[in-house]
């Protein structure tokens, strides 16, 4: 990225062609099923009807745009697509049919790949811990999926959730121990087969 | 399934198939006329035949395309109630119905024959249809009536 | 009536693969055998006669004047004598539906020699075979090699095999038409041109029916004939019967539908047309008075085999001769 | 079987059309590969063979080379056929030796693998080759085209079209649906972008199409049935009972002033609801006719047969008559110009715009009406309270540029709305607020015009609303209606909080156009607007020779885009009738006595009864001036005694030999 | 009419209280459910992010699982979670609609020793009790109508999106039309479908509660006295949160939060330990009083 520019400040922001992927718009409308995106006429309703949009550093008309031009690496490494919680509006009131969560998984599956999703960040964690949980035990036991997750990202993050835990338990709301499949080992076979 | 590998292996390594196709005048080769314009891609699998309507549709042709050679057999006309003489797509239904019957006793498979109703604004409907036949006659190899016709077994 | 001076025809009737009806049919000429042996010697005709096919063999070409063919061309046998025939003869009729277009033999094209085969000699309820014997095209014994003759794969009309002058269709044909044939050539009057139908009226048998035809046809169901009451008055058409006439070529005198029963087209199709089943497909398909796919669908399922029907005498010379494997 | 009493000598021509057949298609190679094909004794490839020199070249060679057949192989035959068929006239040859062959749509510009194109190229030019040595003399039949013209839809269009055909002297018969012509323009208030009084040059054309001698005016009517073909047509009209006796009434609303119903009390149509109307009305004090209408669904009479009938004894010209029956007209007309306009699109079908749910949310044409000093609000454009807004947000493209509505951009949203906003400043000083996707302003004075408003102090923000929403979050949101929208320029998503939202709803195909589409037999595109013949060379003509259309029923289009149209229908109409007489295509079946046995299977398929039978010869007989020529009897004659010019069987088989018959 | 039941595995923890309320409103009510057996977990919005065939093939073993247990034809599936109904079915119409991936997935099944044919429907409680039992028998069937109840329904996202089959894209009602059957008023409000953010309450708190808390205003502004809601998730969100939320924004939203079983099931005169009433962290008191 921006090589050349002797690492001053005032070229980071122009963005060269050379240093796009011009392949991955193509990659990732096949990876979202469909060519849709390109119909994109960047009218910004997807923006305006996603509740989380005014936490992104992108807002998803511009993530369209981005993909289309091919800015990887600022797409992929960034929050914005994580904070995509799937509610589906954009999809469904897209005038042009794109299927922009469809879009924004891609991008998450994408930035894991090549691994430059945000570190950092919460979100692609918990999907991390989630994705073994079943993998390994074909359910998920909220417990330990919570366990896990703070074990992996933040474990003094945990501590402010502890009186929620134990309130959640008091009710029965959550337990240590839950039903598992008969098969296990057969299950994660199923999963291993599957390639992406 | 054996019978398949043997059809397979038959199939001459730069076969491509050809499709005769019997278009009515006013809508599918309208439609067909549309697609050029619309400079839309299909394969080069159909031979178009002109005829006025749908209704024209001798079931001789289809099985005189079939003895002279042709893998497949596509015949468009307009969409039920849209014929432009009323309905001449509905006799062509009839007789395609029942076309289609006697070829499956003389063991043709199904997919070498088919009625699709394209209008004229279809154009993009007819690329796909003649896209999809094509390969499901691909699929299938050459169509053995010719050689029957001309080689009788002894 | 022959002259007495004239010399005879030479005369030949062949079977091939047939019912023998045809054979029949030319005793049917009843007291007319007196003029046609006045004006013929019949040379070879097996169904009558004990001549050797070595006998035939070793006649001069073009030494028969007249052959009548009839049956289809089905084993090695059938096409040797066809070719034969030919070479011998000035005049070769094919005579019958069978040597016309197939005929009923014909409908053999529907299955193929190995699963005739199996039927005949290991499935049919009467067949006991516990060492699967089957015919041999050679087999050896005491007194040498005998053959039988191959059994064709296909089943075939006779223009298929040979050249053919004048084709009579029928089954068998309206004996009637035999004699007037018979005694144009005895009398040297014009013959029509090579490769004719003849011995038909050249308009389709309902231009002699006298049932009556509606001007609305409309058939929304199709019956078999014993379905319906016949009043014998109405077209079968008409009443929801599949009769083969407006499609197949006059000639016989409506014998069938004055019998009652609708035609089932073993004169053939009319000049113009190539192939007779297709046609009668469109024909009927279009007299279907329906126009939901579903409804139609229901009234094509009544129709009892169509491809037998349509091409019931007709299959080996239709545009696809055969049932494809 | 026919049998070629004269020499076949064919001559086939490859045309380059330019570049575009020629970039895919090897011409000289295919050229070269005819000249071997049998019977061909000349064979040539041409860069424009529809040129005056191509056509020459064809003449020349049918002098020189005693030529007797021609194959062309160019563009489809629907395009040029005609071209090609007049150069072999020329020739002095009869015009139906010709075969086409479409390597352009067909081949050139939808293949992109040259071998298999070129293989098909030669098997198409092969089958031609093939066909036209079958081919024989035909002669086209005339017939006289009868001057009168049917015209459907009484809006700018129809209106405009009458006009012109009735001042060149025709006769038109104006058939309209409702009591009134005028159509949606009647509606408006001011047009952009003149913001000329759309009533001052509406009213005038709407009295000169009631005044004029050549003009007969059905409104209240509808076709319900047609027949004939070009030159030629047989039409049905339905006249509804509107239970006042047309030619009585002088439209002095003493009926209306003496109804029972004191005051209106049911939807008024003409103020899209927003006013109330007595069972007995008149449209808007300008209707044309000027004659009222008795609703029997709203009339207490006809609910309860108990009414006292004060309407009735109100006129002292004995004008209405309760007993009134629907009417049939049937008249003859050599050409029909079909203007039925369009819908405006259901705002209902967006729930997140809230029309319906929140009364603040209007739709435009809501808003034409109370902007107009005879509307339902007297020209005040005011809240449903009465009082009046003090920012409007206008959404554009409501309905339009959808995949799941409409796909298309409905052309004259963007210059209305820009329209509505100006008006709605002017008339009440708001704020105003134009959301759009992209501005389209593409005509004459049209961007002038944007670029005025612009000036204007109204606001315009870049981006599709997606909500239309009464959530607020802050203190200045309560009791607003909070648009939220991203502004893409800024690239912020914003809420906007107004008091008045109106929806820029696009066109769409009316509810009915697939009923006139089916009585007409033209066809539609897929979005289901009258198709033309040719987008570009036959705008207004459709595949329906003597069928023509104009405005809006083709496509969404402005007011002057309209009247143009209108116009350009009439001129195709006036033409026709002018030349006296149209030619049929000589396609027709025929019968061959000699091998009609007389079955009676071909009667009852013939869609336009032209088989009859003769009695007396058993034979049927087709009547050539009703037949057009289908060939569906032809098919399933089961004799083949029925024939076909231009579609004989041998024609036909030998084009399917010659596809076959060889493949290099 | 029998239906397959595909718990899901929230139903099992968290959202425990709407499997005991909806099994005992249907075994009311007379329909009849028989879980999937050996059923595993739908994949949510996470596996998704992972690896998509993946997500496909693990619920596509449900509803093979299903079809294997439902017997001939088609086989009905209830899905009581949102997450849950919208995973199966976005599964179920990209393997209908996509050839390749159908084929892979199926391979996968196969080896894995199991067949899907495309059998199944999948349905939602509230889809079955409209459409299938009717509103009318529901009717019927209250003992105790909720009259002057104001009902907030909160529908979530992803009952009828991106897919919906039984009730309006953009303006869903049908949790509304149970309330209303129920005797209660339904209160017309903006945000039914704004998400609650899912996961995001752990993940990103400040941005997951804020979402919450925007809701719980608007619902306590338009002065809803219960909300109801059809996703564990959901409820999870706007009822645990509540203490921290009101908190962080100085601000008292509380309000009880149940699911639409659990308030019809007080309507039919369940009781309400059968309804898991007592595992809500905000008492119900309108109806429970």
């Amino acid at each position: 990225m921006n090589s050349g520019s002797n690492g001053k400040q005032p070229f980071l922001h122009i963005k060269r062609e050379a240093d796009l992927d011009k392949e991955f718009s193509k990659r990732i409308a096949k990876l979202a099923h469909g060519e849709k995106l390109y119909g994109c006429i960047q009218c910004g309703n997807c923006s305006a009807t996603c509740p989380l949009s005014p936490y992104m550093d992108y807002t998803p008309r511009k993530v369209i745009a981005m993909v289309r031009a091919g800015f990887r690496d600022e797409v992929l490494s960034n929050s914005t697509v994580w904070l995509c919680a799937s509610c589906y509006s954009c999809t469904v009131e897209c005038p042009k049919g794109i299927k922009i969560t469809d879009i924004m998984y891609a991008l998450k599956r994408e930035a894991i790949i090549k691994k430059v999703y945000p570190r950092n960040f919460a979100i692609p964690a918990l999907s991390r811990t989630f994705y073994d949980e079943v993998r390994a035990g074909g359910r998920i036991n909220e417990t330990w999926l919570l366990t896990r997750f703070y074990m992996r990202t933040n474990i003094f993050k945990a501590i402010g959730f502890i009186g929620l835990a134990l309130k959640l338990f008091g009710t029965g709301r959550l337990k240590l121990a839950e039903k598992k499949l008969k098969d296990r080992q057969q299950f994660r076979r199923m999963v291993e087969s599957t390639s992406n | 399934m054996s019978d398949n590998q043997i059809n397979k292996q038959a199939i001459p390594a730069n076969w491509k198939p050809r499709i005769a196709a019997f278009f009515c005048n006013w809508c599918t080769y309208t439609a067909s006329d549309l697609a050029g314009v619309s400079r839309l891609k299909y394969p080069a699998t159909i031979r178009v035949i002109r005829i006025m309507c749908s209704g024209r549709l001798d079931p001789q042709f289809v099985t005189d395309a079939f003895a002279e050679g042709a893998d497949a057999v596509l015949i468009g006309g307009c969409h039920p109630g849209d014929c432009h003489y009323a309905n001449g797509n509905y006799k062509c239904l009839r007789r395609v119905h029942l076309l289609k019957k006697v070829l499956k006793q003389m063991g043709l498979e199904e997919e070498r024959l088919r009625l699709e109703w394209i209008s004229a604004s279809e154009g993009k409907r007819l690329a796909e249809v003649v896209s999809e036949m094509s390969e499901a006659i691909l699929k299938l190899g050459p169509c053995k009536v010719k050689q029957v016709v001309e080689h009788y077994e002894k | 009536m022959a002259n007495e001076s004239k010399p005879k025809i030479k005369m030949a009737v062949y079977w091939g693969a047939a019912c023998g009806g045809c054979c029949v049919s030319v005793l049917d000429v009843h007291e007319s055998l007196f003029a046609v042996i006045d004006a013929a010697d019949l040379v070879f005709w097996p169904i009558a006669l004990d001549t050797k096919y070595a006998d035939v063999e070793a006649m001069e070409d073009a030494s028969i004047d007249l052959c009548l063919f009839n049956g289809a061309v089905r084993n090695s046998e059938n096409e040797h004598m066809a070719h034969v025939l030919r070479k011998k003869s000035k005049i070769l009729v094919a005579y019958g539906s069978c040597a016309h277009m197939g005929g009923i033999p014909g409908l053999a094209n529907f299955s193929d020699r190995e699963s005739l085969m199996r039927r005949v000699y290991d499935e049919s309820e009467s067949t006991e075979n516990p060492d699967k014997i089957r015919p041999q095209h050679h087999y050896e014994v005491k007194e040498g090699t005998l053959e039988i003759p191959v059994f064709y794969n296909d089943v075939m009309s006779l223009g298929q095999i040979t050249d053919v002058d004048y084709y009579i269709p029928g089954c068998p044909p309206q004996t009637e038409r035999l004699v007037e044939v018979f005694m144009a050539i005895v009398t040297g009057q014009p013959l029509p041109p090579k490769g004719s139908v003849i011995g038909v009226s050249g308009l389709a048998q309902c231009d002699e029916c006298t049932r009556k035809k509606s001007d609305q046809r409309s058939v929304k169901q199709i019956f078999r004939p014993w379905e319906i009451e016949d009043d014998g008055e109405t077209c079968f058409m008409d009443q929801g019967v599949i009769c083969m006439g407006p499609a197949t070529i006059g000639g016989c005198g409506v014998r069938c539908v004055k019998g009652n029963a609708p035609c089932r087209g073993c004169y053939g199709p009319m000049p113009e047309v190539r192939d007779m089943g297709a046609k009668l497909i469109s024909t009927i398909g279009t007299m279907i008075d329906l126009e939901k796919e579903e409804e139609i669908e229901k009234v094509i399922e009544q129709i009892e085999d169509p491809a037998g029907t349509f091409y019931r005498f007709s299959l080996p010379a239709a545009k696809i001769r055969r049932k494809l494997s | 079987m026919s049998h070629h009493k004269e020499e076949i000598r064919i001559g086939v021509y490859i045309c380059h059309c330019g570049h575009n057949i020629a970039g895919t298609v090897d011409v000289t190679g295919i050229a070269e590969y005819a000249s071997r094909l049998p019977n061909v004794v000349i064979s040539k490839d041409y860069k424009y063979m529809c040129s005056d020199p191509g056509q020459v070249l064809i003449g020349q060679d049918i002098a020189e080379h005693k030529l007797n057949r021609i194959v062309v192989s160019s563009c489809s035959p629907l395009l040029h056929e005609k071209t090609f068929r007049d150069a072999l006239v020329k020739g002095g040859l009869n015009p139906f030796f010709l075969q086409m062959v479409n390597i352009r749509e067909n081949v050139s510009w939808v293949h992109t693998d040259t071998d298999d194109a070129n293989l098909k190229a030669r098997d198409l030019v092969r089958a031609a080759v093939h066909r036209v040595a079958y081919q024989k003399e035909l002669t086209k039949k005339k017939v006289p085209v009868n001057p009168d013209v049917l015209i459907v839809g009484g809006g700018i269009a129809g209106i405009s079209a009458a006009l012109t055909m009735a001042d060149a002297g025709k006769k038109v018969f104006l058939v309209e649906k409702e009591p009134t012509i005028g159509g949606h323009m009647a509606l408006f208030d001011k047009t952009f972008p003149t913001l000329d009084c759309a009533a001052c040059i509406l009213t005038p054309k709407m009295s000169s199409v009631k005044k004029h001698p050549n003009i007969t005016l059905w409104s209240y009517s509808e076709v319900s049935e047609v027949s004939g073909f070009v030159g030629n047509y047989k039409v049905k009209v339905t006249r509804k009972p509107r239970y006042v006796i047309e030619e009585l009434c002088v439209g002095c609303y003493a009926c209306v002033d003496e109804c029972i119903f004191k005051e209106g009390k049911f939807p008024d149509e003409f103020n899209l609801g927003m006013s109330k109307r007595k069972p007995v009305y008149l449209p808007f004090p300008q209707a044309t006719p000027l004659v009222a209408v008795i609703d029997d669904k709203t009339c207490i009479h006809f609910k309860t047969g108990k009414c006292q009938q004060s309407c009735a004894k109100a006129c002292d010209r004995n004008a209405i008559d309760f007993n009134q029956q629907p009417e049939v007209k049937e008249i003859e007309v050599g050409t029909v110009i079909l203007t039925t306009g369009f819908k405006a699109f259901d705002a209902r079908r967006l729930p997140y715009y809230g029309y319906g749910k929140f009364p603040n949310v209007f739709t435009s044409l809501e808003v034409e009406r109370m902007v107009n000093a005879s509307g339902p609000t007297e020209g005040h454009v005011v809240l449903k309270d009465g009082s009046k807004p003090k920012s409007v947000g206008i959404v554009h493209c409501v309905g339009s540029r959808d995949e799941k509505t409409n796909k298309w951009c409905s052309r004259v949203c963007c210059m209305y709305s820009l329209k509505l906003a100006h008006l709605i400043k002017e008339h009440t000083g708001a704020e105003v607020y134009n959301f759009y996707i992209d501005m389209r302003t593409p005509g004459k004075g049209y961007e002038e015009f944007y670029d005025k408003l612009l000036r204007e102090d109204v606001h315009f923000i870049r981006g599709r609303v997606a909500e239309v929403s009464d959530w607020a979050t802050t203190s200045d949101e309560e009791g607003k209606l909070i648009m939220r929208v991203e502004d893409t320029m800024v690239g912020m998503v914003r809420r906007i909080p107004v008091d008045m939202v109106v929806l820029s709803v696009g066109l769409e195909p009316r509810d009915d156009a697939q009923d006139i589409r089916k009585l007409f037999n033209i066809s539609c595109s897929t979005e289901g607007f009258f198709l033309e013949k040719h987008p570009k060379l036959a705008p207004v003509d459709t595949f329906t020779d003597g069928v023509f259309i104009a405005g809006a029923a083709q496509g969404p289009r402005d007011i002057p885009d309209s009247v143009a149209q209108a116009g350009a229908a009439a001129a195709q109409a006036l033409a026709l009738i002018d030349s006296g007489h149209v030619e049929l295509e000589p396609n027709t079946a025929y019968i061959t006595d000699t091998l009609c046995s007389g079955c009676k299977s071909c009667l009852n398929i013939c869609p336009y009864k032209a088989i009859a039978f003769d009695d007396e010869k058993r034979k049927s007989v087709i009547n050539e001036a009703l037949c057009k020529g289908c060939g569906t009897c032809v098919a399933s004659c089961p004799s083949g005694a029925i024939r076909q010019n231009l579609f004989e069987d041998e024609e036909i088989f030998s084009e399917i030999r010659g596809l076959f018959v060889e493949s290099i | 009419m029998k239906y397959l039941y595909y718990p899901g595995c929230s139903l099992r923890s968290t959202g425990r209280a709407y499997e005991e309320s909806l099994l005992a409103v249907f075994r009311v009510l007379g329909i009849d459910l028989a879980e999937i057996d050996d059923w595993n977990c739908c994949g949510a919005t996470n596996y998704m992010s992972i690896n998509e065939h993946r997500a496909i093939a693990i619920t596509t073993r449900n509803l093979a699982l299903a079809e294997q247990q439902g017997g001939s034809g088609e086989v009905h599936i209830i899905a009581p979670c949102n997450a849950c109904y919208m995973g199966l079915q976005k599964t179920k119409i990209y393997l209908d609609t996509e050839q390749g991936l159908r084929e892979k997935i199926l391979k996968t099944m196969e080896g894995a020793g199991l067949r899907y044919e495309g059998r199944v429907v999948i349905r939602h409680p509230l889809d079955v009790l409209i459409n299938d039992f009717g509103l009318d028998k529901l009717k019927m069937a209250v003992k105790k109508p909720l009259h002057d109840l104001r009902v907030i329904s909160y529908y979530g996202c992803q009952m009828v999106r991106p897919i919906a089959t039984f009730d309006h894209e953009a303006d869903p009602v049908s949790m509304d039309q149970v309330a209303m059957t129920l005797g209660a008023t339904a209160v017309d409000w903006g945000m039914k479908l704004r998400c609650c953010g899912g996961s995001m309450t752990s993940t990103v708190p400040d941005v997951g509660q804020r979402l919450n808390y925007l809701l719980l205003k608007e619902a306590k502004a338009k002065k809803g006295d219960i909300m109801i809601t059809a996703c564990p998730l959901c409820q999870f969100n706007l009822e645990c949160f509540q203490g921290k939320i009101s908190k962080k924004f100085r601000d008292d939203i509380s309000i009880p939060v149940m699911f639409f079983t659990q308030l019809m099931g007080m309507a039919l005169g369940i009781p309400e330990k059968e309804l898991g009433i007592h595992r809500l962290f905000v008492k119900p008191r309108p109806v429970t009083v």
